[in-house]
């Protein structure tokens, strides 16, 4: 089935004075994962703060599941189903991780509502979430961050999962978990807009792919193409994957 | 020109006080009673030997530093031959020098410290406001008899501490056992009225808590409430205050203390002219500083008229010294040698009447000016 | 927060420095008559300050206006109440309660709709940026004091106590305000149920995290503007009921009344930590008890006292006695 | 020439330049231009004030302190002035004991609140200068014996500077005050290009590093410590000298003329209006807010006499409610000119070419970092 | 010959040991390699060598000089250089002149540190020169009067270590400086390592979890687990040990053989 959770079309985004994309389109096919690559300040992280309505797209429609969230408030957007883990990882760090943790489960009053099976998954792809459980945030160390961020991504279902570079800082081993996890969220349905510098990530995972440049998408197609197509991804990326 | 012309037909007269700032209502009154004085006090004219009498209002904000680039600009600027004002004690101490370089009489009016016609006093400045001595004789007076204990109540600051001095100077028998003062600021009186107690509870005879406090919280509800009649036999007493603050002297039935003014006391014309056009232009009665500034206008047009009209300090000076003039507190006397206006104040007793929402003073007897030795403190 | 983790030591600070200066009153009488109106005193300043605690503590916002949504609350007061000259002038505590109760449901419903608007003009544009709240907050409160004046003038107006609610009871030679006890008594319906809001709702949680970073709570999917609206109305109002209880404590309202205390209510704040409840509340009573004792052994230095109060605190606990983390 | 005297910070902007020219030409004749003493004091004013206020921007704006605390520096010079005039007699010795003095006591207070500084919290910090500042002033009406307390103290000026010294000059009269002016924009201008040079100097480059990122300026090897009590102790110093110059003008001191909150609080509002962080700023933002602030009674009052006939409207634009205006004008202030006239001048001259570097971010565009000291390193 | 040493150098944080008693010297010329799951103290360690954190206990020695007792300024001065893995900039200010900034900060000169009061900052010529070679070498020379608060998280990263090069210290600290950068920008900071280890007197240590990045630049490999130091030694030896293999890598032995 080839239809679209997620549309951009000739979306505008200017940041102050600064005209920032210049008309994305990009789609994000249902149950699948797609990665958008593309140069520093090629508009990756701008993009992903638009669909969150973070950003507002001065021109052009975004329309999630059918229905057109261009205007829609954030809180709107996100309670449609949607998860947003930002470049900064958006901590709390005033806050400890379980309470951090209980603010991204909607659905749970206290830490003891949220769904024990999934927590328990989360605490065995991410050991040091379930270490440091009553700690402040802020002294986790920078891949702990990153783990405490994507858990409570997925710490209750979610139609959507849209991540800024999800690896980023994180040991081997740990990325693997991560990749595991993709691996089993998409199997349930879920579906994945990544942005993502790791190779190994986006060989491993993609299946969509989007190419950003200069503000705009400048090539979009399957991640099997680019990745056997090394002429294309010098000529798009300046690498090899 | 016909600047100048119009200037000659007029007589003009600058009144700083503070419209605005901490002392805005009692500024206000001082307005309302000035204006009414000079009204009462030229038979409606306005005017004196065809001279028209004009007002520039000022609002000194309660600000030294403004009230003194107010009364210059008001002397130079606006041309004025005279000025009255201002409100804070603080303000008029700031404003004296400007009147001597200017060579101009400033009325002050009702700022109260003593050193304004002490230390501080040049001779363009006359006063008909009483000054904290006044205040604190004529209470003395009303309390000063054998076997009475007093402890003193005061705010910690010039006014307060001035206020006990001349009261302690003034009484003859009764004894001050203690002194207390507090922040200005005080709201909670519990440890002050602890350490009155201690050092009163045991005293022979009449025990007094004499409180000298103006503005800011008044501590007369704590008083009440530690219900020191019933447990130590310690009465309260005070001066008076404006009508607001008197509410609290209804849980005080008998106190007595002394004041300046309540418009019920004083009986002669100027008293009922103005009370009873107060009463027809705001349906409420005169009070404390509307009485001080229909006095200030009496003042006023009595010395205009004793120099026909002719406002300049040369003529005016020796024309107001030992000056006497009536006001709605009878008969007051510049005193030659500080200018200070020479007044009757009023032994009071309070009494509850439910007609009125404050406790109502009712006269023991006026304290005339002779009974009281204000004491001279300025150097000529 | 269980028993167990519970953090005692600032609590056990309010009797041990009760304790302390028991030696130099000498007098228990006395004692325990400066203690228990100290205590008192504290509770009326800890339902003055609980407001801020959510707009200041909470909120982060630097809210100089606060003061005047307690000036409100008294000025509202008195406007009931000298409609119902009938209650308060009975001598029956009920009858009085009945006058007084619903003059601290207007005065909140007033001070919390007055907040909405204040929320809308004056603070919205400025969340995150301390400059920024104290300026405009500052013009906020210059603004509602002026007004205050335009619709009650600026005479300070007497808000007298209910017949039955003044006078003291005795406790053997001591004397504690009839007043007072009820100041307590509010207070601690007061301090209970923002404890419970706080600690058994998420509303703490949510707050705290935006103050942080409003734009991942938002992305969490939680209206967090309406949040704050709703808990800065909550703070106005709770500002308004203070302004009643501080209004017939001194029995009389000036519409400067508001800004004196505010310095008053940001030490009470600073010393219990932000946004901690029950730091407040120590600091309040700490703050009243030190008032007392200092105004009877050494009446000089009670200027001070608050001030000297505040530093050593913070040498203690630069934090404040219960810091929220960190 | 014009480069080494403004430090080679240019005001950016031709309407900028203008204004400020013309601020700097009218304070220089109004004298002979307007007549007048209430004119005359007013100019006096901004002049005191262009200095208080930037040496309050050095702190604000350049090192990112939020010190209430200002005004006491403020209070100190003057007091300095008035009490070194009070018991020593009019006289210039007095005048430089009582000024030399204030400055030392201004540098000790400024060491010593710097150094505190680094303690707590930023927002603590601000809160524990309101309290000091309270305090302090209480202090100086307790002390009425030194300070002649609520009262203040009223002195005299050497004779040059004083009104009753009179001289002729072009077959007019004149008296001391003219003198007195001259002398105050003398100092003002001059103490105003050493603030400039100051916040241009790489030192002052330094303070703005600590104010975005205290704790990358330790990092790279800033000792904060130092930099942020030197920035103390300089704008307490140029504050006591504005005190000193207000005091000299007045020739009057007390708590309220300059200790209040309130003066704290218009000096903030100043630096807000004029633009934090531009030492251009204290310049326009004095000169607007005290001639507003000396006109707006009168203002108010022509306004309300033309609408006497409604009963609100008239209570509202009363001469007496001024505040209510000058609080509107807080809040309008922050709302449209949140960088300050000099920022919104310098935006407008820099919107034309795209990407232009000095265009601020919308406000909502970069989360705001709470307070200094949050960066929490891993 | 300037030695960075680390003795028995521990912190507890509660009853958590982030670093425990790690010993170690850094020889000039050589790039180490540190390495360990997240949280195995790296950042840690960095912050304790640079003065971020106070040690329990342990010293940090340069040279020979005992820097236990040191402000981060004062041992920065003293030729301690360190990236930040969050970066941490000056954000309201233009590239250039964070780059400036860090240029003149351990330099003397005219300048004095930035202690000099009295002259115009734009007369000191040399650091402007030198801040934009700087900016030159990362490529950000075209966004030089950018704030830095509008520079994608890229760029911010490149400048972070930019601000590491101004300092010209003796030891150079990068922490993960390739993190979310993209593959076309990471080997401009690589480059940029590789030209300093050519350097051959500076010590250089390196925090990466790319492990291609550390098998090609690193001459010594040390591993932190559980703030224990547990490896150390060759590059191809140690990321062939078990520790790494299981711990680190999340590779099992029979998958490894
Ligand atoms: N707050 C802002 N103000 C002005 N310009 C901005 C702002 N944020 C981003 N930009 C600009 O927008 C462009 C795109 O930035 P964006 O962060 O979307 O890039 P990116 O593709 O996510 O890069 P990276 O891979 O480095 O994260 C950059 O040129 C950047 O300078
Ligand atoms: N200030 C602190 N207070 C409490 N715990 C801390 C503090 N700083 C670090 N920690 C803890 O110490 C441990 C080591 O953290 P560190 O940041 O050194 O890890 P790291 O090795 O750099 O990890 P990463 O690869 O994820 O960056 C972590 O578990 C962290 O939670
Ligand atoms: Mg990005
Ligand atoms: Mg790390």
């Amino acid at each position: 089935m080839s239809d679209n959770l997620l549309t951009l079309s000739g979306v505008h985004t200017h940041i102050g004075a600064y005209h920032i994309l210049h008309g994305v389109d990009l789609a994000v096919p249902r149950g699948q994962l797609t990665m958008l690559l593309g140069r520093n300040g090629a508009g990756k992280t701008t993009t992903l703060r638009t669909i969150m309505g973070l950003w507002r797209a001065s021109q052009g429609r975004i329309v999630f599941n059918g229905q057109d969230i261009t205007a829609l408030p954030t809180p709107q957007i996100a309670g449609l189903g949607v998860a947003y883990v930002p470049e900064n990882m958006g901590i709390f760090a005033d806050l400890t991780v379980k309470e951090n943790m209980v603010l991204a489960a909607r659905g749970a009053r206290n830490a003891s509502a949220i769904d024990q099976e999934r927590l328990q998954w989360i605490f065995s792809l991410f050991p040091a979430v379930e270490k440091f459980w009553n700690h402040p945030a802020g002294k986790l160390s920078g891949g702990q961050k990153q783990m405490l961020a994507v858990s409570r991504a997925i710490v209750e279902p979610r139609e959507l999962l849209i991540i800024d570079e999800p690896s980023k800082g994180l040991a081997p081993a740990i990325i693997n978990n991560m990749i595991d996890a993709f691996g089993q969220l998409k199997a349930k349905g879920v579906t994945i807009l990544l942005v993502e510098q790791n190779i190994n990530f986006a060989k491993r995972l993609g299946d969509t792919v989007a190419v950003m440049d200069n503000g705009v998408v400048v090539h979009a197609g399957a991640m099997k193409e680019l990745a056997e197509n090394e002429e294309l991804q010098h000529s798009l990326l300046g690498l090899a994957l | 020109a016909p600047l100048a012309w119009s200037q000659a037909n007029e007589i003009r007269i600058a009144h700083i006080y503070s419209r605005t700032g901490p002392l805005e209502a009692y500024g206000k009154q001082t307005q309302t009673g000035f204006m009414m004085g000079l009204d009462y006090a030229t038979g409606g004219t306005m005017a004196i030997n065809g001279r028209k009498l004009v007002v520039i209002e000022k609002d000194d904000q309660g600000k030294p530093d403004l009230g003194k680039s107010l009364l210059a600009a008001a002397y130079s600027d606006d041309k004025a031959d005279v000025a009255v004002g201002p409100t804070s004690s603080g303000v008029a101490l700031a404003m004296l020098p400007v009147a001597e370089e200017y060579k101009k009489v400033l009325l002050v009016e009702p700022a109260v410290a003593d050193s304004i016609t002490g230390d501080k006093w040049n001779k363009y400045i006359f006063r008909t406001g009483r000054n904290s001595s006044q205040d604190a004789i004529s209470n003395a007076v009303a309390v000063d008899k054998d076997n009475v204990s007093i402890a003193m109540l005061a705010q910690d600051y010039a006014f307060g501490r001035d206020g006990v001095k001349a009261f302690k100077d003034a009484l003859k028998k009764a004894k001050i056992v203690h002194e207390e003062y507090l922040p200005m600021t005080t709201t909670d009186f519990t440890a002050g009225i602890q350490r009155l107690i201690a050092a009163l509870k045991d005293k022979p005879g009449r025990k007094i808590i004499a409180v000298v406090w103006a503005g800011g919280t008044p501590p007369f509800n704590a008083l009440a409430d530690a219900d020191l009649q019933k447990r130590y036999g310690i009465e309260v007493g005070t001066g008076g205050n404006i009508l607001p603050a008197m509410t609290a002297y209804k849980r005080f039935p008998g106190m007595e203390g002394a004041t300046y003014y309540y418009f019920g006391i004083p009986k002669n014309p100027a008293n009922e002219a103005m009370v009873s056009q107060h009463y027809k232009q705001f349906k409420s009665p005169p009070d404390f500083f509307t009485a001080g500034g229909f006095s200030a206008a009496m003042a006023l047009v009595t010395a205009l008229k004793k120099t026909n009209g002719d406002a300049t300090a040369a003529k005016l000076i020796p024309a107001m010294e030992g000056m006497s003039f009536d006001t709605p507190k009878g008969k007051m006397t510049f005193r030659k040698e500080d200018h200070q206006a020479m007044q009757s104040m009023y032994h009071f007793k309070i009494k509850v009447d439910p007609a009125f929402p404050w406790g109502v003073p009712e006269l023991v007897h006026e304290i005339k000016p002779e009974e009281m030795q204000v004491p001279i403190r300025n150097k000529r | 927060m269980s028993f167990k983790e519970m953090d005692w030591q600032p609590l056990a600070l309010v009797p041990v420095l009760a304790l302390l200066v028991l030696p130099f009153v000498g007098s228990p009488s006395t004692w325990l008559t400066l203690t228990v109106a100290g205590l008192a005193m504290g509770m009326i300043i800890f339902i003055i300050a609980s407001g801020l605690t959510l707009v200041f503590g909470l909120m982060d916002v630097l809210n100089f206006g606060h003061g005047v949504f307690i000036a409100l609350g008294a000025f509202v007061a008195t406007s009931v109440l000298g409609a119902m000259g009938d209650y308060t002038g009975s001598e029956s505590l009920w009858r009085n309660l009945l006058a007084v109760l619903p003059a601290m449901v207007v005065a909140m419903l007033v001070a919390g709709a007055i907040g909405l608007a204040f929320e809308r003009f004056i603070v919205r544009p400025v969340y995150g940026n301390h400059l920024k709240q104290i300026l405009i907050t500052m013009g906020g409160m210059i603004i509602g004091e002026e007004l205050i004046k335009v619709i009650w003038g600026p005479l300070q107006i007497p808000l007298p106590l209910p017949e039955g609610m003044r006078g003291s009871l005795y406790l053997g030679d001591a004397a504690v305000e009839k007043y007072r006890l009820i100041a307590v008594v509010v207070g601690i319906v007061v301090f209970g149920v923002l404890l419970w809001t706080l600690t058994r709702t998420k509303i703490g949680l949510l707050i705290r995290a935006g103050v942080q970073d409003r734009e991942m709570v938002e992305s969490l999917g939680y209206r967090i503007r309406v949040l704050f609206v709703g808990v800065f109305v909550v703070g106005s109002a709770l500002a308004g009921l203070g302004g009643v209880m501080w209004g017939l404590y001194q029995q009389n309202v000036i519409p400067q009344m508001g800004a004196q205390v505010n310095v008053l209510i940001f030490i009470v704040l600073i010393i219990g930590g932000l946004g901690s409840t029950t730091g407040a509340l120590v600091g309040a009573l700490l703050v009243g008890l030190m008032a007392n004792y200092t105004g009877f052994l050494v009446p000089k230095a009670a200027l001070f006292s608050n001030i000297l109060l505040m530093m050593a605190i913070l040498l203690w606990r630069p934090q404040g006695v219960y810091a929220l983390s960190k | 020439m014009l480069t080494r005297l403004l430090s080679n910070d240019y005001p950016r902007s031709r309407v900028l330049a203008v204004i400020l020219l013309a601020i700097f030409v009218a304070l220089a004749v109004t004298p002979f231009a307007i007549p007048g003493v209430k004119a005359l004091n007013v100019a006096a004013k901004i002049l005191v004030f262009i200095v208080l206020v930037a040496s309050f921007d050095l702190l604000l704006g350049y090192t990112g302190i939020v010190s209430f605390a200002h005004t006491m520096f403020f209070g100190i010079g003057a007091y300095g002035v008035a009490i070194a005039s009070t018991r020593l007699g009019a006289g210039w010795g007095s005048l430089a004991i009582g000024i030399g003095a204030a400055l030392v006591l201004s540098l000790v207070l400024a060491a010593a609140i710097g150094l505190f500084s680094l303690r707590v919290r930023a927002i603590f910090f601000s809160m524990i200068t309101l309290a000091f500042a309270a305090a302090f002033q209480t202090l100086a009406s307790q002390l009425s014996e030194i300070t002649g307390g609520e009262d203040g103290l009223t002195f005299k000026m050497p004779e040059v500077i004083s009104p009753s010294f009179d001289f002729e000059l072009f077959g007019q009269a004149y008296d001391g005050r003219l003198l007195c002016y001259y002398l105050l924009f003398v100092v003002a201008t001059v103490l105003l290009l050493a603030m400039l040079r100051i916040v241009n100097s790489p030192f002052g480059r330094v303070l703005q590093a600590i104010r975005e990122n205290e704790f990358r300026a330790e990092a790279i090897g800033y000792r904060v410590v130092v930099y942020r009590t030197i920035s103390s102790v300089l704008s307490a110093l140029f504050a006591t000298l504005a005190g000193a110059m207000l005091a000299i003008w007045l020739r009057y001191n007390g708590p309220d003329t300059t200790l209040s909150f309130e003066i704290m609080l218009d000096v903030l509002l100043i630096v807000v209006i004029g633009g934090m962080g531009t030492i251009y700023g204290a310049a326009i933002g004095s000169a607007l807010f005290l001639v507003a602030q000396s006109y707006l009674q009168d203002l108010l009052k022509l306004a309300s006499g033309a609408v006497a006939g409604v009963p609100t409207l008239a209570a509202l634009l009363s001469p007496d409610r001024w505040l209510l205006w000058l609080g509107l004008l807080f809040v309008l202030s922050v709302y449209y000119f949140p960088t300050g006239v000099v920022g919104r001048l310098r935006a407008l001259r820099a919107a034309a070419p795209v990407r232009s570097p000095s265009l601020p971010a919308a406000p909502a565009a970069s989360p705001q970092k709470r307070v200094q000291g949050d960066y929490v390193e891993n | 010959m300037t030695q960075l040493a680390t003795h028995d150098l521990t912190v507890r944080f509660g009853g958590h040991v982030a670093v425990n008693g790690v010993t170690c010297a850094f020889e000039p010329g050589t790039l180490t390699a540190i390495v360990g799951p997240n949280g195995a103290g790296k950042t840690t360690y960095f912050n304790l060598i640079s003065g971020q954190l106070k040690a329990t206990s342990g010293t940090v020695t340069l040279g020979g000089r005992d820097l236990s007792g040191a402000s981060a300024s004062e041992r920065t001065r003293a030729g301690l250089g360190r990236a930040f893995q969050l970066t941490n900039l000056f954000p309201r200010l233009t590239v250039l002149e964070n780059v400036r900034l860090a240029v003149q900060a351990t330099r003397g000169g005219t300048h004095r540190r930035g202690l000099n009061l009295w002259s115009v900052w734009s007369d000191h010529a040399d650091l402007l020169a030198r801040a934009d070679e700087l900016l030159e070498s990362i490529a950000l020379k075209d966004r030089e009067h950018e704030l830095v608060a509008n520079l994608p998280h890229g760029d911010q990263r490149k400048l972070e270590v930019a601000l590491l090069m101004a300092l010209e210290p003796q030891v150079y600290m990068f922490d993960e400086p390739t993190a979310g950068m993209n593959h076309a920008e990471a080997p401009v900071i690589l480059d940029l390592i590789r030209k300093l280890k050519a350097d051959r007197s500076k010590t250089i240590l390196l925090v990466e979890h790319k492990m291609d990045v550390v098998r090609e630049l690193a001459d010594r490999i040390i591993v932190l687990h559980n703030g224990t130091l547990v490896a150390d030694g060759e590059p191809a030896e140690v990321i062939a040990s078990p520790v790494v293999q299981e711990a680190y890598l999340g590779v099992s032995q029979k998958e490894a053989a």
